[in-house]
């Protein structure tokens, strides 16, 4: 079984329960949640906005739990969410948010976006859009039991008295580095952070 | 059908017409979101915090340090606005007088001058929100139909309000009765619009603050 | 030769009434009264807070403006068991005597004064010997030769305009009118000073109603608070009960007004009402002996001095006078189920149980019928259905009430000062006492109460000003306000004696609404159709017997029917249904 | 003597034995009435003068005779000075002399002496549910009215049952009572609506007619803006009150005592046009509210069916409590059954549930 859209909304399902229910009642788009996030502080780039972030979660909220989104949805009012969608999502989601926690400290209404952030998280795996290099890093963890992919040898290597580098102990390095620049090339398209 | 027919209409019919939705939406969207059901939490609580869900539905309506001098026109219009929206709308004693008629309770009213500050403060506040809101590319990026719809909902009852009681139309009775119809206006769409947070923010609120309290975390 | 008369419109009558009589060579053989006009309001009261009903009733007549609400309000307070404030009862008698008083004094001058003074006539008169004439029988101010002539010029001027308005088409120098120039002269003069009097003492109603026509009442006391302090320092020396001037109408101001207006009536009646009357009715001594009618009188009692619940301090007594006797009073039980029933036996209006059942007002039904001829027509079916006012009758009786009922009342029961000024009338007229049972007998009854009503205002008022005084400023009695108070089920009736006779309404109230609201008013009692055993009403049976002159000029009709004072629209008001199916009855 | 046609209201007065200081003196009163400049006392003067007695005629249909006593009630122009010098009233059932035929003859005559000119007075609503719920000399009140107003110049509907129906029309009009305005489509009509309306308006609005030949400006209720232009509220002497949020909350509590506002006893002087405030009733003697009672609405169409008099303004019209109990049964109900179909689907999701394992982190497809 590969991961598939329908999964992915299956898993949204799953998650969305009360206090999601009420938090997506409750939001007045008041936008204070940006104003507490560093990838928004940092950037002035409002998709940043934590509430924007879980937008697809939001959506299915609508179109599957309340009356009046089931009825929108039956009249085509409301357009359902798509697999481009939650790709294109995919970066706001993984790699814009560090759930650090700040947005559900200062929401007025009492919306918990980090505890969203997670659940969404799970429905965006199922769906395959969790980020390439985060795939990578959770195969390593499962097969090897590291997320970098380090082998018991290395670790032996680092932690055994220093000695001269032998080959065996050099060849690991370069794969570490090879995830660290994929990552960065992910980063945001309009960042203007002077980070 | 003249003014005063309408205003009867409004002050009978309508009225019920717009409380039942409102009271029948209220119950079904809590219905809705509440038999949802919490997905447990399968972590062992860091902290056992009892009542930090309570304490957070109170403690949420200050602004957490630093957020006024980031965010003042939010803070401080919604404040001014919610503020005077409530002045207005329990302590002028024709509303009082309502809020008797159909729930029996009543309490003593203000001044009307002071009732007429507090609707000029929440109407200005509300002007100075918009154009937040136009302004502001967060809120314009957030802001949808929904949005412009909600703001106009609980514009046009402050609106009509002041026009009737200064008398800004010569036809009162009209005036008056549009000011009735837009509130049952306002009250129909309530459960149904982002308005619906006068009633899931105590939820949302208790929530945030169950889920925080389980990590020791003060909210 | 046989003839059929048809009056209609009567004029100078509140309301709309038709009189249809067969004549037999100039005499009237049967006499029909109809009412002519319908508007529901019955249908229009249920379902209605109790309490708003007095507005409701009220407007059932606006001329004797304050007597339905007045019923109404008492409909309700027996229903609810609410008693009122001494205050409430004396601004109410106030109120109540006002309208006597000023329904009367117009009645006679500008209602009835046409049927008796020739306007034309008074062009003839001399005016000095009409002021010797007025000056010889009151000591009333304006009476100078000089005052005479500027009426007489006014009235000159006015009738040379050849437009004589109101006056057009009257039946001047119809040789039923008896009265000398001078005499007429007199009439019209007292015609115009009547006009500018009674604008002047409805101040009254107006201080304590807030308006007339049409003032205000309110279930449970008077809606006017005192708006005197009794514990207020006031300003200077005096009685401490000066201060709070100007917060309602019932300040110190308002007080001496009423007190100005009282004055202006006993003044108006003592040198003027009184007085014509008797000087008038010496011109027509021969009506002193016909328009009896049916020599039964009903009287509900009124104008309390000890709470409506207490018949024994009302001013005007309760009870029946059958057959002129006068030695044997009958008790009157309004809420009996055997003694008052109304018929629709010839009514345009259906009963469940069938035309000829008798209803009492509790249970009475509302099926609207118009069964009469498309207008226009030229004539009644008197046979079937010819009249919007139900037919009243008192164990099976029919009964004239009024001011004659009321009279005969006090004057069978020895009250002094009836006895003093019934003895004084038909001394002064030399005529016996049986001349009260006739049309100018109505008349002079209704002049006599007046008077007695008149000094009875200024007992009201001291005992007023005495409460205040004492500290006493309670008018309302909010008790039972609330319907949350209320029973679930409950009925009451409230009774009074309007200018035109006993007057009551039935109301029944479930879960705070009004289900059957009944009026049964004086001129359902006079005006009404026969009843199914074919008995005439009042109006009908006085009519009996009547030698006209001139068919086409039918005086002597209206004297005998202006001489009940007609009030039409009372007449017609509505009673109810039980069933679902929609109908309408106004009687 | 005189043409009566031609004959000038000065010299009637003169010859009436009016002088001419009365004359002034009623003039005087209409400029005040219309809020005209003192100078303007002189022009109406002028006006009056010129005009001969124009003929009335005031038919009565479905009304309680209320609007007639007003009219006798008034001080300026007084009923009598009205009907002996200013209009000549040929036809009115309660005041005319003649009864019967002679006073159907009065009508006909004057309605063919001042074809087109003569101004048409009713009071009282018409009855349409049945030709037989209200007949005068067995004509019904629909053809009376039609053919009397056929040559009037203008129709006054006097009163609220004239001008709007008024009470017989009041729910759930059992008789299909309708204004004249209803009936009456190719005439100017002037509404002067209360119950009954202010005597000095009543008389003020003829002697608008009689001073200038033309209609005073009406608002868009037809009735004339300087009787009807503002609202009770505005104008009464316990608007300061409302003002400081001071009410009597019952009819004779301190607040009843002193003055208070009566807004909770359910005064609609707030939404009532009317002159009560300013003119007041009998000579400014009182008016309703300063006699301790709220405003009924009187001079507004459809007062009656405003809900109880005693329910404040701002209280629901009618009872909202079953209406309200209902919906919540209802949004209960609905909420449930959502509630179901949504645990349902959640349910399903759970059922479809299926691991996510490392091998299905990558989208294959």
């Amino acid at each position: 079984m590969s991961a598939s859209f329908e999964r992915g909304i299956n898993a949204f399902k799953e998650v969305i329960d009360a206090p999601v229910a009420s938090f997506f009642s409750s939001c007045v788009h008041c936008g204070l949640c940006a104003e507490t996030c560093l990838f928004y502080t940092e950037t002035g780039d409002p998709q940043y906005a934590p509430i924007r972030k879980l937008e697809p979660l939001r959506r299915t909220w609508f179109q599957e739990y309340t009356l009046l989104g089931r009825l929108a949805k039956l009249a085509g009012l409301s357009k359902p969410v798509t697999d481009e969608e939650l790709a294109a999502w995919s970066p706001l989601v993984y790699d814009s948010c560090s759930m650090c926690g700040r947005c559900s400290m200062v929401c007025p209404v009492g919306n918990d976006l980090t505890l969203m952030i997670r659940k969404m998280r799970e429905g965006m795996a199922a769906d395959g859009h969790a980020p390439e290099g985060l795939i990578t890093a959770t195969t390593r963890a499962v097969t090897s039991g590291s997320p970098a992919g380090v082998k018991w040898v290395t670790v032996q290597a680092q932690t055994t008295p220093m000695k001269p580098p032998t080959a065996a102990s050099r060849s690991a390095l370069p794969t570490s580095r090879a995830n660290s620049s994929a990552a960065s090339s992910r980063r945001p398209r309009n960042s203007r952070s002077s980070a | 059908m003249n003014g005063l027919e309408l205003l009867t209409w409004a002050r009978g019919p309508g009225l019920a017409l717009a409380l039942g939705i409102c009271v029948f939406g209220v119950i079904l969207r809590s219905v809705e979101i509440l038999a949802l059901g919490r997905k447990p939490d399968l972590a062992p609580a860091r902290a056992v915090t009892p009542g930090s869900g309570w304490r957070t539905i109170f403690s949420r309506s200050l602004p957490p340090p630093g957020m006024l001098r980031r965010a003042p026109l939010t803070y401080l219009g919604g404040y001014v606005f919610h503020l005077g929206f409530a002045v207005t709308l329990f302590f002028f004693v024709p509303h009082i007088e309502l809020i008797r008629g159909v729930l029996g309770l009543s309490w003593p009213g203000l001044p009307n001058s002071l009732i007429d500050a507090a609707t000029i403060a929440a109407i200005l506040a509300m002007i100075a929100l918009l154009i937040g809101r136009l302004v502001d590319p967060v809120k314009r990026l957030l802001s949808g139909g929904g949005d412009w719809l909600a703001w106009a909902l609980t514009f046009a009852p402050l609106a009509t309000g002041y026009a009737a009681y200064h008398h800004w139309f010569e036809n009162y009775a009209l005036t008056l009765a549009l000011h009735i119809l837009s509130i049952e206006l306002l009250l129909a769409l309530l459960p149904f619009t982002k308005l619906f947070h006068v009633v899931s923010l105590f939820m949302a609120r208790w929530y945030n603050g169950d889920i925080a309290g389980r990590k020791g975390v003060a909210t | 030769m046989s003839e059929r008369l048809v009056i209609d419109p009567v004029t100078r009558i509140e309301g709309h009434l038709r009189i249809e009589a067969q004549l037999k060579n100039g005499i009237i053989e049967e006499a029909y009264s109809a009412g002519t006009m319908v508007r529901g309001l019955e249908l229009i009261l249920r379902g209605r807070d109790p309490r708003d009903a007095w507005a409701f009733a009220q407007r059932i007549c606006g001329v004797c403006t304050v007597v339905h609400a007045v019923a109404s309000v008492r409909a309700v307070e027996d229903a609810l068991k609410i008693t009122i404030p001494k205050n409430a009862e004396l601004i109410r008698n106030l109120m109540v005597g006002a309208q006597y008083i000023h329904d009367h004094v117009m009645h006679f001058y500008h209602l009835h004064a046409l049927d008796w003074v020739d306007v034309v006539s008074a062009l003839k008169a001399d005016p000095k010997a009409a002021s010797a004439l007025a000056q010889s029988i009151s000591r009333h101010a304006q009476s100078s030769p000089g005052y005479f002539a500027d009426v007489q010029k006014r009235l000159k001027g006015f009738v040379e305009t050849g437009k004589l308005g109101i006056f057009q088409n009257g039946y001047w120098g119809h040789p039923a009118y008896k009265l000398p120039p001078e005499a007429n002269l007199m009439a019209v003069a007292h015609y115009l000073e009547g006009l500018a009097w009674q604008r002047d003492v409805v101040a009254l109603h107006a201080i304590l109603g807030g308006k007339n026509p049409h003032p205000n009442f309110v279930v449970g006391g008077a809606p006017i608070a005192i708006s005197i302090y009794p514990d207020h320092p006031g300003r200077g020396k005096g009685p401490h009960y000066r201060g709070g001037q100007g917060g309602t109408a019932l300040d110190v101001t308002g007080l001496a007004r009423i007190q100005a207006v009282i004055d202006a009536m006993r003044a108006f009646v003592d040198n003027v009402y009184v007085p014509d009357t008797l000087a008038i009715a010496g011109f027509y001594k021969d009506w002193f002996k016909q328009g009896e009618g049916l020599g039964n009188f009903l009287c509900y009692g009124d104008l309390p001095s000890r709470g409506i619940d207490d018949p024994t301090g009302f001013l005007f007594p309760r009870g029946a006078i059958l057959n002129r006797d006068l030695s044997t009073l009958h008790d009157v039980d309004l809420d009996a189920d055997d003694q008052i029933h109304e018929y629709v036996a010839h009514s345009w209006y259906d009963y469940a149980g069938g035309k000829n059942k008798g209803l009492h007002p509790y249970r009475g039904e509302t099926t609207l019928n118009y069964s009469g001829p498309k207008p226009p027509f030229e004539h009644l079916p008197v046979e079937q259905a010819y009249s919007w006012l139900k037919t009243p009758r008192w164990k099976g009786q029919a009964m004239e009430v009024g001011p004659l009922a009321r009279v005969l009342m006090l004057y069978a029961k020895g009250h002094a000062q009836t006895k003093e000024l019934v003895g004084m009338a038909l001394k002064k007229l030399d005529l016996p006492v049986s001349a009260l049972f006739s049309t100018l007998g109505r008349t002079a009854a209704r002049t006599l109460e007046t008077k007695i009503l008149a000094d009875a205002m200024q007992g009201w008022y001291d005992a007023l000003v005495a409460n205040i005084k004492a500290g006493d400023v309670s008018t309302f009695n909010d008790a039972k306000w609330e319907p949350s108070t209320w029973p679930k089920h409950a009925q009451g009736v409230g009774f009074m004696e309007a200018p035109r006779g006993g007057l009551a309404h039935w109301i029944v109230i479930d879960d705070a609404k009004i289900t059957n609201y009944q009026a049964v008013v004086p001129s359902t009692w006079n005006a009404g159709p026969r009843d199914p055993a074919g008995q005439a009403g009042a109006y009908e049976a006085a009519l009996q017997g009547h030698v006209l002159h001139d068919p086409a000029q039918p005086l002597e009709v209206l004297r005998t029917i202006h001489s009940f004072d007609p009030c039409i629209a009372c007449a017609v008001h509505l009673t109810d249904e039980h069933d679902s199916t929609y109908e309408a009855r106004i009687l | 003597m005189q043409h009566p046609d031609n004959h000038a209201l000065n010299v009637v007065l003169a010859e009436a034995g009016l002088s001419r200081r009365d004359f002034l003196g009623f003039c005087a009163t209409l400029a005040a009435a219309y809020a005209l400049p003192a100078s303007s006392v002189g022009a109406i003067a002028a006006a009056l003068e010129k005009a001969p007695r124009a003929s009335v005629i005031w038919l009565s249909f479905q009304e309680c005779t209320g609007c007639t006593e007003s009219l006798t009630r008034s001080h300026a122009p007084s009923v009598e000075g009205l009907i002996l010098e200013q209009i000549s009233l040929d036809y009115h059932h309660t005041l005319q002399a003649a009864s019967g035929a002679a006073a159907e003859r009065a009508r006909d005559a004057a309605m063919r002496a001042n074809a087109g000119k003569y101004l048409l007075v009713v009071d009282g609503s018409i009855p349409l549910g049945n030709a037989g719920y209200s007949t005068i000399a067995g004509l019904s009140n629909l053809d009376m009215l039609k053919e009397a107003a056929q040559g009037a110049a203008a129709v006054i509907a006097v009163g609220t049952c004239a001008a709007y129906g008024g009470l017989p029309a009041a729910d759930p009009n059992p008789t299909g009572a309708v204004a004249v305005s209803a009936i009456v489509k190719d005439k100017p009509v002037i509404n002067v609506p209360g119950c009954p309306p202010i005597p000095v308006v009543i008389t003020g609005v003829l002697a608008h007619f009689l001073t200038f030949g033309t209609l005073p400006e009406l608002d868009d209720l037809g009735r004339p803006k300087i009787f009807y232009g503002e609202s009770i509220h505005d104008r009464c002497y316990r608007r300061p009150f409302y003002d400081q949020g001071k009410f009597a909350d019952t009819f004779d509590d301190e607040g009843a005592r002193k003055g208070w506002c009566l807004f909770k006893l359910g005064c609609k002087g707030p939404v009532t046009y009317n002159a009560c405030a300013t003119t007041k009733w009998n000579n400014g003697v009182s008016f309703p509210i300063q006699s301790g009672h709220g405003c009924l609405g009187c001079s507004e169409p459809g007062f009656w069916d405003m809900g109880p008099f005693y329910q404040a303004l701002s209280m629901p019209a009618t009872p909202v409590q079953k209406t309200v109990a209902g919906a919540a049964a209802a949004g209960a109900a609905v909420g449930v059954a959502v509630a179901f179909a949504n645990r349902g689907k959640k349910a399903a999701a759970k059922a479809a549930h299926q691991a996510v394992k490392v091998e299905d982190l990558e989208k294959k497809s």
